[in-house]
């Protein structure tokens, strides 16, 4: 895991969000006030500002400073959702292990954080209905040696986890102010969590 | 998209430019981090009230910094969220040494921010949550209420206490109080339009109307069929009354709120309507305000807030203000 | 048509019968013949100033009626001026000694009316009419030019003269001054849509704007393609400096006005690009007013108001005022 | 001439104005500000209330208070102009006359108060391109015998006058603001007298 890495994810995590926009924006609209696409779009054209200022430095710091990032230009609540994952992820990288083991506990950790921010669970139709999934089997396959297995598996889980979201009603965020209204849709922070865990996955699946 | 704009992406920027300019002597405006803050330092000792949330509902909050009222209003992206980094250094800036009163509309994202700001500055600090809009059921286990145009009743009677020196926990607590007999719904007859989606938020049929809508154009109780102003009026002051169960007698403050696209002709007639409701069931209209205050950029539709108002309150309500936006006895 | 209506002809009555619930402290309402007058008389003899029009440009006129400015305004029918027997009561109820002023924007319909209620009063008058629409050529010859936004800005400082005691003479001539060195330009993007009429004034394509609208929604200089803020601002900037023809080192007063569904934002981003394209000019704007004071119903779009400055004119723009739309100092 | 008479006019006027609502209205809006078809349909309801209340008055008192009435509840430059025209008309009743020299002579006087309450006259392209013609071919035709005649001729003059004004430029009322811009619409305020007279005459026409 270095700075490159990092960044070729970032890279094609905006590749996927672009190409899905409409339909982000869409399900922001529905049940929200329809800012998701673009905050997460000005996050990602400033965490990608930072490529070069960040290519010697470790992941922590990497992810700290994107973090940092995010969290001083995005707004809204997956501004302040996401610069969370990102800061606790950086504070969880170890030298010791290696990038699989690295990932689950950093994404452990930076979930953790996330569901303090959000003090919200699995099951309230928000991003951590493929969070805490992601994270969940992460852990699970920490000391898998196929690569492409761990991909397929977790990009599975950010599915399922995304499409649950449909037939429930928010019980927190935006879409819970609308009760029943919010059936039948699914919530747009998940939508683009699964995107981007989808992006990062599809690297490893050949 | 029809809009008064060079880049979607400077809208914001320029905007702020010319809100500086045009009322240098009431506010500055400090750029990256955003915020606006007063012109003149106050000249007593207070708590320093800050408030703000996405832009797109201006006047709210940067109309409202000044005397009598705010200290400093961080304005987010169009209906996002200020970031964490705009208000730390808000309070940096207008910290006064009683502490600092965030105001926060209760929205997770606001929230969410407003904490993270708040974990970065060392002052003294308190949180009021406004969460106004009866459009929404409440409940301890979701996000509850939104909140919506009683957002600057508690900013005017706040501010106006933290100008008398009181400290920061009678603020705090007389806020939270004017938020919990302040009460709100509206309706929307369109969609507004956020300038980076470039298109309207919502469709809406020829005919419909939207119950209960939110400040962003967030869907409400109901889609339904147009009615007449006596019967929204009806629909929407009943319900605020059902959350309010004001006694017979009560004085009230009633605020009719234009969203940005329905002309003064209209809400003074709603205002009209209102009063005469509120008069059936035995209460007093004592106190107005109508006007775009709360807006939702263009969007066509308007709110009704009701305040019970007690001495306290009425006091802190007609006592001098100076600001853009709200300006009487001074 | 999506409007908070009862029936479409109670609309102007229940609209000021809500004006007047909502400023009972500033103004008072006479029905049949509808005027609006202040609520309390004014402390000295003096000129009252009168003015009116057509409804559905509020909070035109009759948001400025108080101290410092009207001391009457007769309201019509949405975009109808009213009839004279609305200026005869109006001029009896408030004549204060020293004769009446009538404020009068250049339309046929404004200036008969006026006149027949004129012909009606035996009390010394005298009229001003405000014309200061650049969009429209002047000619003797013609009608000559619209009045628009600067009709407030006219009712402002010569109402802060009438104030001091000064001559009906005097505030006649001071008030063709100040039209004189005023001029003003607007564009829309959509139309507006008169309550009896229930549909849009006009067509407009998606793409399209009318450059030099009306107040009413009139046909302007041209329909053209939607332009950035910078280069309609350009265009209107430009125009009004040809008219007002200002020295170098001029100061003035501008004033952005939006027409009713153009979001604060844009306004006060137009605020800001006018700044900068006077400033490239040596024009100095050491006034501002930036915010929906003439309003087209429901139409969006803005215009922008100059007015040239001298000593007179800015100790009557900075003067006290106390009405419902317009309140500094007091 | 009686308030019988006369109010059967109004109400022949109201009918066809009604019939044309639109193509007025659109008039209005082309090259003026649209109210002109609820100016003329406001003063035509409250001229028409005023039915039993002048039912035993001379002409001349019926056309001054139906002209007051427009005064004080229509606006705009028509209800100044059509009150103007009523109540000048009124000053010239004579009983000695016959109908058609009353209507002559009254018309006439109403015509000049008009013009001069417009500071306007021919060729302006206004209402007054269909008065004026009308005024000169009543005085022309003031001893004429046959009424279907004269109805048959007034009804032409207001016709060719109407449509005279879609071909120039204004250089009165509101529609003057437009330049160029006016050419080719005929004058919303010229079609409703056009038409008020056309319903006049039609009575006389069988
Ligand atoms: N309290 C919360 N906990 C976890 N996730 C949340 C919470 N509130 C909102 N979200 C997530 O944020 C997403 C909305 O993000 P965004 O539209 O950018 O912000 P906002 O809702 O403030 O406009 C939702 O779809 C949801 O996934
Ligand atoms: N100065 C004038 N002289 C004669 N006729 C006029 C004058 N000004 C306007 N008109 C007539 O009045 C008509 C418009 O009437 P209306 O729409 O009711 O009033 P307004 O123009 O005030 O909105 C025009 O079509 C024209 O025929
Ligand atoms: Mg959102
Ligand atoms: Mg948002
Ligand atoms: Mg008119
Ligand atoms: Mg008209």
């Amino acid at each position: 895991m270095d700075s490159e890495n990092i960044f070729l994810a970032l890279k094609n995590i905006k590749k996927t969000i672009d190409l899905n926009k409409d339909e982000i924006e869409k399900l922001d609209q529905a049940i929200g006030d329809g800012d998701h696409i673009f905050n997460i779009q000005r996050g990602l054209n400033e965490a990608l500002k930072l490529e070069h200022e960040l290519s010697n430095l470790s992941p922590e710091e990497v992810f700290k400073k994107i973090g940092m990032k995010i969290m001083t230009t995005v707004g809204g609540s997956s501004g302040a959702l996401f610069a969370t994952l990102l800061m606790g992820m950086s504070k969880k990288y170890s030298k010791e292990s290696n990038d699989l083991e690295n990932l689950a506990a950093m994404f452990y950790e930076g979930v953790e954080a996330t569901k303090k921010r959000g003090k919200a669970d699995i099951g309230e139709k928000t991003m951590l209905d493929v969070l805490i999934p992601v994270s969940l089997s992460l852990t699970e396959l920490k000391n898998e040696k196929n690569i492409q297995t761990v991909a397929e598996k977790i990009k599975m889980v950010a599915e399922e986890g995304m499409l649950s979201t449909k037939d429930i009603m928010a019980t927190k965020g935006r879409a819970s102010f609308l009760g029943e209204r919010a059936i039948g849709h699914i919530d747009p922070g998940a939508r683009s969590s699964q995107l981007a865990i989808n992006a990062i996955c599809d690297e490893y699946i050949k | 998209m029809k809009k008064f704009v060079n880049k979607v992406e400077e809208i914001l920027t320029e905007s702020l430019s010319g809100f500086q300019k045009a009322h240098p002597d009431i506010i500055k405006v400090n750029f990256s981090p955003d915020f606006i803050y007063r012109a003149k330092k106050p000249a007593v000792d207070k708590v320093s009230l800050i408030s703000g949330g996405g832009s797109g509902h201006e006047p709210l909050h940067g109309g409202f910094v000044g005397h009598g009222m705010l200290d400093a209003a961080c304005p987010g992206q169009v209906f996002s969220a200020p970031t964490p980094d705009q208000m730390e250094a808000a309070a940096s800036k207008v910290h006064n040494g009683k502490g600092i009163l965030f105001i926060v509309k209760n929205y997770s994202g606001d929230i969410m921010n407003f904490e993270m700001g708040a974990d970065m500055i060392d002052f003294d600090h308190e949180t009021i949550l406004v969460n106004d809009d009866v459009a929404v059921e409440d409940s301890t286990f979701t996000t509850g209420r939104r909140g919506v145009a009683g957002t600057m009743i508690v900013e005017k009677t706040v501010g106006s206490l933290a100008e008398t020196g009181a400290s920061l926990e009678e603020c705090k607590l007389f806020g939270d109080h004017v938020n919990n007999v302040t009460a709100s719904m509206g309706v929307a007859f369109t969609s507004c339009t956020v300038p980076a989606a470039g298109k309207p938020t919502f469709e809406i049929g020829a005919e419909e109307m939207e119950f209960g809508v939110g400040i962003h154009g967030e869907p409400g109780r109901k889609r339904e069929k147009i009615k007449t102003a006596n019967e929204i009026t009806n629909d929407i002051i009943s319900t605020i009354i059902e959350d309010l169960k004001p006694n017979k007698n009560q004085e009230v403050l009633m605020h009719v709120n234009g969203f940005g696209g329905t002309p003064l002709m209209e809400l003074y007639l709603l205002f009209d309507v209102g009063q005469k409701i509120l008069e059936k069931e035995g209460i007093k209209v004592s106190h107005s305000l109508v006007g775009n205050y709360t807006t939702s950029l263009d969007m066509a539709g308007a709110s009704f807030s009701i305040t019970k108002l007690d001495e306290k309150i009425t006091q802190h309500w007609e006592s001098a203000v100076h600001t853009a936006a709200l300006r009487w006895k001074i």
